[in-house]
């Protein structure tokens, strides 16, 4: 039901201010965009990511935050292969 | 796929639960709360427990939109459709919930005319196609989906369209949560924040949790390294004796949500004094009601629903569940009586459902699948 | 307080009782594949038609028909009512049934109606045997060199919506779904019926169109249509064109394709990419106004098993994953051979935009239904050869082995995700999607 | 100017014409079984789908299986496409058929998708030999010695409304209709498929009746039901429930059933009063408010067909008298013979209340449908005898002998009033009915 | 059956074609023409064209109510029958009525609601059943049919059932028989006076036959002896140098009709100024229409029909059929490109049209057909 | 289309005055008898035969007519008979 999923705006539907295409894998729908709007800072272009929930995007897509996310789990992942890495160099094991 | 992929990658995985289990103290055990009926799809459709040390539990909450509609309003919808002209149209979670004569599917065999739609958009456009007709949308949700349905009576309005009407059962996240945290048999030590209704109230509204009842909350998304992250945040927010909101879904929920959804809810609704919720009885302020200028589109108005108030089955659980105090496996008729293919309760109809989810994704322990997958 | 363990044995137990049909009224989730569709037929149609090739609910029926030329031309048990053995499913039970099959007896349930069965047909006759054959194994004697021809028999009708779809329709579906059917049984098929149910006003050039995709798909399946029927109902009594092919398949090879025979070690494939067939149908209704690049899988499948099933003796069962998907029939395998299966789903093939359609419905591909896919069990040392033939065949390029049969928990089949956790894969419950075939 | 003989002369060809379709949208007639439904099915399914045993359009295929116990297990000639020749209706075409498949030749249309189609099943084998046999007549020995079994196969779907009616329902129909169809190709009936549409909505209870109905019927008709299928559709694409079923029957005797052996000196018998079902679903749907103690006919065939075979060596031809009732079905029968059909009608079985009710409707009750009737073309000499052996027979007690064949006007069937006029008995055209099967 | 069987005894019938045989003067040839299709059906079904010697010819006549009707009222049928809230009834004989764009069952196949009833009172019981539904019955029919439409629509009218209408098409005997009367190109001996008709108007009204054009005329019952009798009575007039009216059918039709039946006719509708007649042309006072009085249930002034005059297909015959001066055969399309299951003209259709009876029943000429049946 | 039956009347219909059941060998339907009516000469009562058209009676069948049409024919082909016995035996054959 809060289902929600990541699609890119491919397309500003002339004529329909309130209506783009978002693409999803090679999936193509029309989504009302009127929550967003094209213009001013939360404003949607073609290019921008939107979170997709029951036919309309409530959301953008922040792609900064997103890979700021990403690297964050990955210096995780990092740091965690490095202590592992140390506790197999340790001679406790 | 982007966005999605990247939050479902094994290795940073095993990386987080090796940093959630070593913040865990030994001895403690830590009982978190994810809000919403989402997390708790992820959670089990990708065993994301099998991360997760025994010492740290999830619990299920509220927030399956479809769990909380009592029996009654169901009822009310299916009394709505028997009407010859009426094209009942809802999402597809809510076809199978029980009212007491039966689902919409049932209702739907008996000779009403119910269709599934994936938007309401899709229901004003089959109201336009039929003319002759009249199409009513069962609305239900969170603030992730009530500004769709104001939007669309917004559009409805605008095209005076006169075959459209709205059978709202919005409700809102906050009280619910106050209404757990209010309830004398839970002890929680934190919240999984709803990530999708934030995308619309933004996480402001969180702070009385933290504030009155000293409570951490993390805004979560909903693929699984987003769920184990937010317990990690939650978990460090705990190791340093801090209870604050925080957002761990940063690349959607904007700290301050979606001002012109809001404004869409507050110029089409207002909230109820009062509403039922499945299990859990009236909690007054919850819920949303469409505003007297729309009442040309409010089906409540237009069919007169009868409202009468349905008690639920005996053997019936769901508000147990849904306020955390139960898990899923302890109601009495889980997975037998009650299961998906002929739920009692609903909790076990929708995916977000605790009881279905925990069912259909997570009937086994951790232990038991680990041997049978591991081995 | 009960303890989860008590309450998965108490689950197990329940989900163990054979299905009760509890609705008062048809739904459509009695047509979608999944529990409610199973609870229909084992509480009524099993229950009322009770006979062993029935019962196993397989594919298709196989049948020992006596044999003709031996001379004991009497019918085979089956003739004897409701209540003869003859009918095996899938070959499990043939040697009882061949000897039944050989027996003297012909026992006819009403002597009156069916007087001097075979007074004319010639006895006693010897019995065929295989004596210039020395390439036969011994369990190929077994089971041939004492019977009549086993027959596979199958059925299905199709009442997909929309008619005409990217990649087939109606037509080709109802011609390869059957042959489908009889292929996974092991057969070879070879004849087909088909009944058709018109709606008056439906187009005299779409009908034309299905029967040309139908003769079209009858050729490149190499089978013959041979025999059919024609019935015309009011406007509003249907939905312009349902297909209902029946088909008949030689079963002449001396294998054994049971699910029951299924056992840890053993190794789940499937033959190509899952979901396209329904993610099509429901994309091509037009009403969700979602567009993607995809066509059906719709596509006859007796090559490939042919191929198959000629490349190595390791293969327990075959299933075309239809209504309910590669997901339902891992569960019906799971449930007959009381293994647990285990799914590595990251090894599912899938193609992306069939994931991204799944995606933004909230739908699981696993359950959803194909119609040019079929899952095997093969015997773990053969696998990866099973694997190589199927890749070999145009049809299962992009075949691949997704998981591996454990002994517990039995009768349950496990999703390992790809995220790395383990969750359980059931029977399709409902039904998300709109008609399919 | 053109005389009477001319025109008729120019009629004649006309109707020796293949029927052409020339309707944009399918009608009610084309389901009526009349000569909208030669139409459809001769332009639309033969055209596409033809082979030799569908050709025939008889009451189900006559089909040679390869002698599985031979050793020479490669599909029948049927598995090489539509071009194949195996296939053939009513045994007449058996001699060819059977050496076709003894023949080694294993020709697949497409040798990519079905590679090596025999190379476990054992080859060469030693044709099935009938030595132990010397009851045999040399017609039988030629055969069938030479030769797999033969089967019979068709199919049926059933629509009829009401679902529920004097005397039976949709259930029994369904079984009774292909049993017959089978008998009467002179096979004996084995196994059913069934395969159900149901419209959402529909009653579970009305289901379990109609399920019973169909046990009850397999029983006493010695068959069982092996395989089925169940699809749901919404409300308002159907009409509560259709099924389709197929049966599989064998052909265990050496006889020649075929329409175009009939000749001149022949007698035309029916099994029993005609009609009574076609009006009793007239009269059950309430809508002509017309009332009459009258229960249909539909009963199972295979017992009164095998007595009618074993007693008589004359047997011609059997049809069952279903859509378009005996007047079609002779006709069917003088032009594949291209003789003269001279019905007496006064010699025509029809129960009172059956001829009162088509008086008042103003119907001929020699086109009304019939479901447990067949008609049997009967050598001249034999007839007697047949009458006897049918009049024996429960369900044969008011068989008659209904005229006799003659060679001139050659396809065409005429009646002997009970006035003592003649009139043409043409086949149905249109369709004065409810759907009635 | 009684009432029925008797007169189809072959016995009596041989005897009686002994009298008809005995009576024709060597070398005279006698052609009598039966007005009504039930004649033409009772001839052709029973084969009854065996019992008359070769002289005499029987000539059909315009007698077949379906037969009549031209394209231009089957196209506006279907016209009304288009509306989507309209089901249009019709006796089964209709069904297959070629219009200049197919026949009613072609419209049924393209969507119209067309049912098929027995009684025009089934149309007005289906009125009343489908109170959402506007039911319009289309009437055909010469007099014998023309009272129970009437009956109908004083029953639609004192009931207050709104949603029923006629389109009426009721055409009335008399005006065609002085047509062929009056038509150059036909000579006739006498006429077998339409049996079911003169139920209703008796059998005054053919008075003018006999006295204005010096025709006997007998009317005749519809099983094979009451036809062979009325024959032998015309021959016996023409033998005496009679030409009378005379009636065969005593026991059905009384002298002076039925005036309650007329009585009925004569309240609910008036004659029309002039009537088209399929391959007949227009004919002054011909056919009947609704009064004034019952404009609410009359279909041709609720919907408006187009009441476009369709010419007959080039190659159709139907009009000299009607009038006698075609034999069904010698029509050029006859059999070939006209049969049963593609009829061209309306004669086609009905099994009481010339056509359709001579194809169905009557293809083979006596001499071919004794020799078949009788050697 | 003119097509007309005979039948029995078996019942009149009670509280309906112009329905009666009739009977035509063993098939029943309810007909119209309200252009007959059920009083006077041409009025119809349990047991007369009465012709059906369309669901309604339109004629009383006359009994005595018939018989006198059948003894007609009847004679006649005695007379017939007789004619052809004379013949037979004349000389002239
Ligand atoms: S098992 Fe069923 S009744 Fe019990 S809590 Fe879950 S949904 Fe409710
Ligand atoms: S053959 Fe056809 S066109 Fe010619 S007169 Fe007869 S009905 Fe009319
Ligand atoms: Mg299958
Ligand atoms: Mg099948
Ligand atoms: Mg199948
Ligand atoms: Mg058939
Ligand atoms: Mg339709
Ligand atoms: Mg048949
Ligand atoms: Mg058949
Ligand atoms: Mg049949
Ligand atoms: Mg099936
Ligand atoms: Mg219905």
């Amino acid at each position: 039901m809060c289902l929600g999923i990541p699609g890119e705006i491919v397309e500003l539907l002339p004529g329909r201010a309130d209506l783009a295409t978002v693409e999803i894998a090679g999936v193509r729908r029309a989504v009302n965009i009127g929550l967003l709007g094209t213009g001013g800072p939360g404003g949607v272009q073609v290019g921008d990511w939107v979170l997709v929930h029951v036919g309309f995007a409530m959301s953008k897509i922040d792609q900064d935050e997103a890979a700021a996310t990403l690297k964050l789990l990955k210096g995780m992942g990092e740091a965690y292969t490095d202590e592992l890495d140390a506790l197999a160099g340790s001679d406790i094991t | 796929m982007r966005f999605i992929d990247e939050y479902r990658d094994a290795d940073r995985a095993r990386a987080l639960a090796a940093r959630i289990a070593a913040l865990c103290e030994p001895g403690r055990h830590y009982k978190f709360m994810e809000v919403c009926g989402g997390h708790t799809h992820t959670i089990y459709k990708h065993g994301l427990e099998d991360y997760l040390p025994e010492s740290v539990q999830l619990v299920h909450g509220p927030g399956c939109p479809v769990c909380v509609i009592p029996m009654g309003r169901v009822d009310d919808a299916i009394a709505i459709a028997r009407h010859p002209d009426v094209i009942l149209t809802s999402f597809g979670d809510m076809m199978r919930v029980p009212g007491s004569h039966g689902s919409f599917l049932d209702a739907k065999a008996a000779g009403a005319d119910i269709r599934m739609v994936y938007s309401p958009l899709d229901a004003l456009k089959l109201a336009r196609r039929n003319p002759d007709r009249r199409v009513v949308f069962m609305a239900v949700g969170f603030e992730t989906t009530a500004p769709s349905t104001a939007v669309t009576v917004l559009r409805a309005a605008a095209e005076g369209v006169r075959n459209f009407s709205v059978f709202c059962n919005h409700v809102t996240i906050i009280p619910a949560i106050k209404a757990i945290l209010d309830s004398p048999d839970l002890r929680l030590d934190g919240f999984l924040g709803p990530g999708h209704v934030s995308t619309v109230i933004g996480c402001r509204p969180y702070e009385f949790i933290a504030r009155d009842y000293g409570r951490p909350l993390v805004v979560a998304g909903f693929e699984p390294l987003d769920v184990l992250q937010a317990v990690h945040m939650l978990l460090v927010q705990l190791a340093e004796g801090r209870a604050e909101v925080d957002n761990q879904y940063t690349r959607v929920v904007p700290w301050n949500g979606n001002p012109r959804a809001l404004q869409a809810i507050n110029q089409v609704m207002e909230l109820r004094p009062h509403f039922e919720w499945r299990g859990l009885g009236f909690i007054s302020h919850s819920a949303l009601r469409l505003r007297d200028a729309y009442a040309d589109f409010d089906a409540e108005r237009i069919f007169q629903v009868p409202g009468v108030r349905v008690a639920d089955p005996k053997s019936c659980q769901c508000g147990e569940v849904l306020k955390g105090v139960l898990r899923p496996w302890e109601c009495k008729v889980f997975g037998t009586a009650c299961t998906p293919e002929n739920p009692i309760g609903t909790c076990m109809v929708s995916s977000e459902g605790a009881c279905a989810a925990y069912y259909n994704f997570g009937r086994f322990t951790r232990r038991r699948t680990k041997e049978a997958t591991h081995a | 307080m009960i303890t989860e363990e008590q309450v998965l044995e108490r689950i197990r137990r329940t989900r163990a009782r054979r299905p009760r049909l509890r609705d008062e009224r048809i739904t459509l989730a009695h047509g979608a594949g999944g529990k409610a569709t199973q609870s229909l037929v084992e509480s009524l149609f099993v229950a009322a038609f009770r006979n062993p090739a029935l019962e196993r609910l397989d594919d298709g029926a196989v049948l020992d028909l006596p044999a003709a030329a031996s001379g004991t031309s009497g019918p085979a048990r089956a003739a004897s009512g409701p209540s003869g053995e003859t009918g095996a499913a899938c070959a499990d039970e043939m040697s009882d049934a061949a000897s039944t099959a050989l027996g003297d007896e012909t026992v006819l349930a009403d002597g009156t109606v069916n007087p001097a069965p075979m007074s004319r047909a010639g006895e006693p006759g010897s019995p065929t045997v295989f004596a210039d054959d020395p390439a036969a194994t011994a369990r190929m004697s077994d089971a041939m060199a004492t019977a009549g021809p086993r027959l596979a028999f199958t059925t299905d009708s199709y009442v997909v919506s929309p008619l005409f779809f990217p990649g087939g329709d109606i037509g080709d579906l109802a011609v390869n779904g059957t042959v489908n059917d009889l292929a996974v049984c092991g057969a070879r098929p070879l004849y087909l019926s088909a009944g058709f149910i018109l709606e008056e006003g439906f187009e005299v050039a779409d009908l034309q169109r299905i029967i040309a995709s139908m003769a079209a798909a009858a050729q490149r399946a190499g089978v013959q249509i041979v025999t059919g029927d024609t019935k015309v109902v009011g406007r509003g009594k249907a939905d312009g064109c349902y297909i209902t092919t029946a088909g008949v398949g030689l079963l002449d090879r001396p294998i054994t394709l049971d699910a029951a025979t299924v056992r840890p070690g053993d190794a789940v494939l499937v033959s190509g990419p899952i979901g396209e067939h329904g993610v099509t149908i429901m994309l091509a209704r037009g009403e969700l106004d979602i567009e993607a690049d995809l066509t059906s899988d719709t596509a006859p499948l007796n090559g490939l098993t042919e191929a198959l099933l000629n490349a190595t003796a390791g293969v327990r069962v075959l299933r075309d994953a239809t209504r309910g998907g590669v997901a339902t029939v891992l569960n019906e395998i799971a449930q007959a051979s009381q293994t647990a299966i285990v799914v590595d789903e990251a090894a599912v093939p899938i193609r992306p935009v069939v994931a991204g359609a799944c995606e933004l419905l909230g739908i699981d591909p696993l359950y959803v239904a194909c119609e040019g896919r079929f899952v095997a069990i093969v015997d773990g040392a053969h696998a990866d050869k099973a694997l190589t033939v199927l890749q070999t065949h145009p049809l299962g390029r992009d075949a691949a082995i997704i998981g591996h049969v454990h002994d517990d928990p039995p009768s349950l089949v496990l999703g390992r995700t790809a995220f790395g956790g383990t969750r359980v894969i059931d029977t399709l419950v409902g039904d998300p999607l709109p008609r399919i075939c």
